[in-house]
């Protein structure tokens, strides 16, 4: 599969938006779907729909092989070194919290410290900021550098003694940071400390190794990864599972019932309440045969150069401010331009066709750091090209014209 | 009309220049309107009489042009207006933005209706509706706010 | 639409399964789904496709837009009082998990007691059995008639001075027993208890009237009543999602976020943490859709007939025993057969085409209450009709054949 | 081999007429086996020498015929057997059961083989191969156990 050719495979693309071709620059938010993940879940539903793991049936059966080959997938895709390791979720979200909640349960005393960094989405903040009230435990914030950066400096400033965990994002939605995860998890380990790390915005970007990075958790949203939404990955440290009390409680994840205790399922089960987003599951092995097809390599590189090429145009473009110069960045380019309202950027480069975000991105503790109250951002993903970025300075250009910059 | 046409005329004239802006010194209430969607915010200042007419009225803010345009265009127009008068507005320019084509009320006259309807193109975006409403929202609880605070002291 | 014809709408019947016609009795455990709703997963992804509420560029308004749409049309389905009562979950296991949840911290202290029944779910059990431990709760479960079915004077004889919750199902995914909600819940309030129905099982068969049933909260699977895997739905009065904590934290569901402390958005954003399952909530308007065009009537006096079929020949079939005889009964025929193992007959039928279910369904309680430790089930959904049920008892036949039965 | 053919032979004649059902007198190990899917139960007992050689093992249990018929079956087998010889046999069956076609072990006789190879068409059911292996998994952990207790003591 080509790359510089890859926009025929979504079926988006063929579509006009308000009369124009569609520049799609939210993959950050959500990347659009490749026809063989669509196609997918069409004939899953249309052809061997059923409930997983509960009936003995033949569509039941198929069912199930199929949602435990995505299991085996992507572990592969993670180099997870047990299928076990994959727990799935309905989101980033959902898998931060069940980190937060089952840890906090069992590990997690008053004065207990959680460091988390100013760089967080705040999915990656708010469930640690429950355990303020439930545990009385107290978080603290690895500071950003002047270019949007968290170096491992400014992480080991922050740990004390009572720190028990360390969560952070693999890389920023908003400066495009890319943190030293291997190292940060070097330091942490020396010290004790697990390392839960937000790879919502690393997993369709990086090459993904568990076993070389070494983090305990690591949580992804499949919908940002050419999957369906709906969906979430909880990769984790098989020894922390095991640990772990179950999040939710429910169908599938129990051992024995009885009226007065109950006795959990093993690994994965334990975990996975309830009917699981079944067609999302099976559907998502072929955004992973998607990504493989391409190969990894080749999306690092088409995506770098995109970048250096946006970054390279906006600089040129005056009264337009990037946002973020870190030492390796990906995928984002997050800006500002003078005089002119972020969301009014993102309604005036939508008339164009232009799709970007606006907004605080779910990172106020960010952009209060930054003194902004919200940013415009351009995200790539594997479908973009030089002429998407091009659109996006002339578009850029016919806003300023309006706003008389 | 479309959002850029919008752009060009009001909008961008209010939301460049708005009117009422800054705090004056004697105010006796205030309230503040946020959209975390987006960080857009508003900070009202009101001078109230006793029956809860607008004596004076204007706003700090931070946000895009629609909803600056919007805090610039609704404290010109509420000047001077009494509770009832005030309330009746809201409700019209809540309407108008929400679903109507235009705005009827007999406490109008042509030009305002123009300016309020100038914003009425937002509608079909749900996230400049936001926008729009950030300040009128704020004004209606500032005025149910005093409101309460009366009745209890 | 005619019922008689519905087969056809659901294009899983064209397939075959072990060269023999699907007859599909497992729809207790999960519905098969309508091309159109099929086809509107298809439609969304490949022409319309964004991420909802986060982005003002055209997409993401217009896919608000639709996401908003089916809230709307699930209030109207489920008569509630008001559109932010309609919560999407990922399904009616979280949706429980989210009441125990939060419920218990804002109105649980040691001591107090929840009233189940013996007819319940695992997913209506295992979340407040947690409450045990974290909270110190005593759980009760009203006992099972002879014949499968909850009195409202099982109800009363469980509930004490303690009980601050009831959590009970509307229809038994086992005995198919319908009980009498309306009147619990008028018990219930008269003596202040809230009460949780799980109406995962009466979704699909009966009409929802939330307004007339007046209960607390209610608990539907979208994925058993046409509708795509991986969602869910909280019905709860605006009173308590005003009052109860938000569940998982994360984007979407804040108002504003400062290093030392979070405030929540309103109603509904507080309880939607994350990016929700976007297409499939889109999805199931038109499960509702198709739901209103048959009319919830006609399901209604379909599946009784199918019922009172069904019960009339496998009780003339001798070795099959019925689970249950309730006074109102739905959609769900459970059965063993002496001296053959649930799990066989399933096995064996399945050779036949026909798709039934084998073994606790999550209700082990009940079954060791009725002395099984497995039985056989299958369940109706609207594009059955007496030739599948024909085909069952044949295959029963078959089953005992093999037996020497 | 389809699973009608299967229930026909040898496992309905097991699952119906299962040997060594019921619990012995001097027993000095026991293991219980649990499917939570299904509720298949399978509790086994076991007279053990100190080298772990099974002087005798016999099994009670509550299951469909597949798990009853592989109980029957594997207890039969093992009877007499040293402690390699049971986990060669139990690796040998859960390779046969989830991937290979056939059995290969000289501890074999064509007849088990056969016996045993009457369970492999479960291959393909994940559910039913839970049954299968349900009172092996039970051995094997009680195996595991009765090592630990001896060198803890
Ligand atoms: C009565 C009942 N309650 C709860 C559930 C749980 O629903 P889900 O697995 O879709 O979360 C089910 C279905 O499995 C059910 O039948
Ligand atoms: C860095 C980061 N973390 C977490 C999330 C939350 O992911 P989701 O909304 O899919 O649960 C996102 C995306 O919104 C993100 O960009």
């Amino acid at each position: 599969m080509n790359i510089d050719n890859i926009k025929k495979e979504f079926p988006i693309f063929s579509n006009k938006i308000h009369n124009n071709d569609l520049v799609y620059l939210d993959s950050a938010n959500s990347s659009q779907k490749p026809l063989v993940v669509v196609n997918r879940i069409y004939d899953f539903y249309t052809k061997e729909f059923s409930n997983v793991g509960r009936s003995v049936h033949y569509l039941s059966v198929a069912a199930t092989n199929l949602y435990e080959k995505t299991r085996s997938s992507v572990q592969k895709y993670l180099n997870a070194k047990d299928k076990n390791e994959i727990v799935f979720t309905k989101g980033a979200t959902e898998a931060i919290n069940l980190v937060a909640s089952t840890f906090s349960q069992e590990f997690l005393q008053e004065g207990d410290e959680i460091l988390l960094t100013e760089l967080e989405h705040h999915s990656n903040y708010v469930p640690w900021h429950y355990l303020r009230k439930s545990k009385g435990v107290k978080i603290n914030f690895a500071e950003i550098d002047e270019h949007g950066d968290i170096s491992i400096e400014n992480i080991e400033k922050k740990i004390t003694p009572n720190t028990k965990m360390i969560a952070i994002t693999h890389l920023s939605n908003v400066t495009g940071a890319i943190l030293p995860i291997k190292e940060i998890t070097q330091l942490a380990h020396s010290k004790g400390i697990p390392v839960m790390v937000d790879g919502c915005q690393s997993a369709p970007h990086m090459k993904l190794d568990m076993q070389d990075l070494d983090c305990d958790f690591y949580a992804i949203s499949c919908h940002k990864m050419y999957g369906p939404t709906g969906l979430g990955i909880l990769y984790a440290k098989k020894k922390w599972l095991d640990n772990l009390p179950p999040y939710q409680g429910g169908g599938g994840m129990i051992n024995e019932v009885k009226k007065n205790d109950i006795s959990y399922s093993e690994l994965p089960n334990k975990f996975e309440a309830g009917t699981m987003a079944t067609a999302q599951v099976i559907a998502f092995d072929e955004s992973i045969n998607f990504l493989n097809k391409i190969g990894i390599d080749n999306i690092i590189s088409h995506e770098k150069k995109l970048l250096d090429y946006g970054e390279e145009i906006l600089r040129k473009n005056n009264s337009v401010k990037l946002i973020g110069n870190p030492q390796k960045k990906g995928a984002v380019l997050s800006f500002t331009i003078d005089g002119i309202h972020p969301h009014d950027i993102a309604t005036i480069l939508d008339e164009d066709g232009v799709a970007i975000r606006a907004g605080h991105h779910c990172c106020q503790i960010l952009h209060d750091k930054l003194g902004l109250t919200a940013s415009a951002r351009a995200s790539l993903g594997v479908y973009n090209n030089k002429d998407d970025l091009d659109k996006l300075n002339e578009s850029i250009n016919n806003c300023k014209k309006i706003f008389n910059k | 009309m479309n959002l850029k046409e919008l752009y060009q005329e009001i909008i961008l004239d209010h939301g460049k220049n708005p009117r009422n802006l800054g705090k004056f010194e004697n105010f006796n209430k205030d309230a503040k309107g946020h959209n975390p969607l987006c960080g857009d915010k508003v900070h009202l200042f009101l001078k109230l009489d006793e029956n809860k007419k607008i004596n004076d009225i204007s706003f700090e803010g931070q946000g895009c042009a629609i909803s600056m345009a919007s805090a610039s265009i609704m404290t010109d127009l509420m000047k001077g207006k009494n509770e009832r008068q005030v309330k009746e507005l809201i409700s019209k320019f809540l309407e108008m933005i929400k679903e109507k084509d235009d705005i009827e009320s007999n406490l109008l006259n042509d030009d305002e209706k123009t300016k309020l309807m100038s914003l009425g193109g937002v509608k079909n975006f749900p996230m400049r509706v936001k926008c729009a409403t950030l300040s009128w929202h704020a004004l209606s609880s500032a005025l149910d706010d005093f409101q309460k605070k009366v009745t209890t002291e």
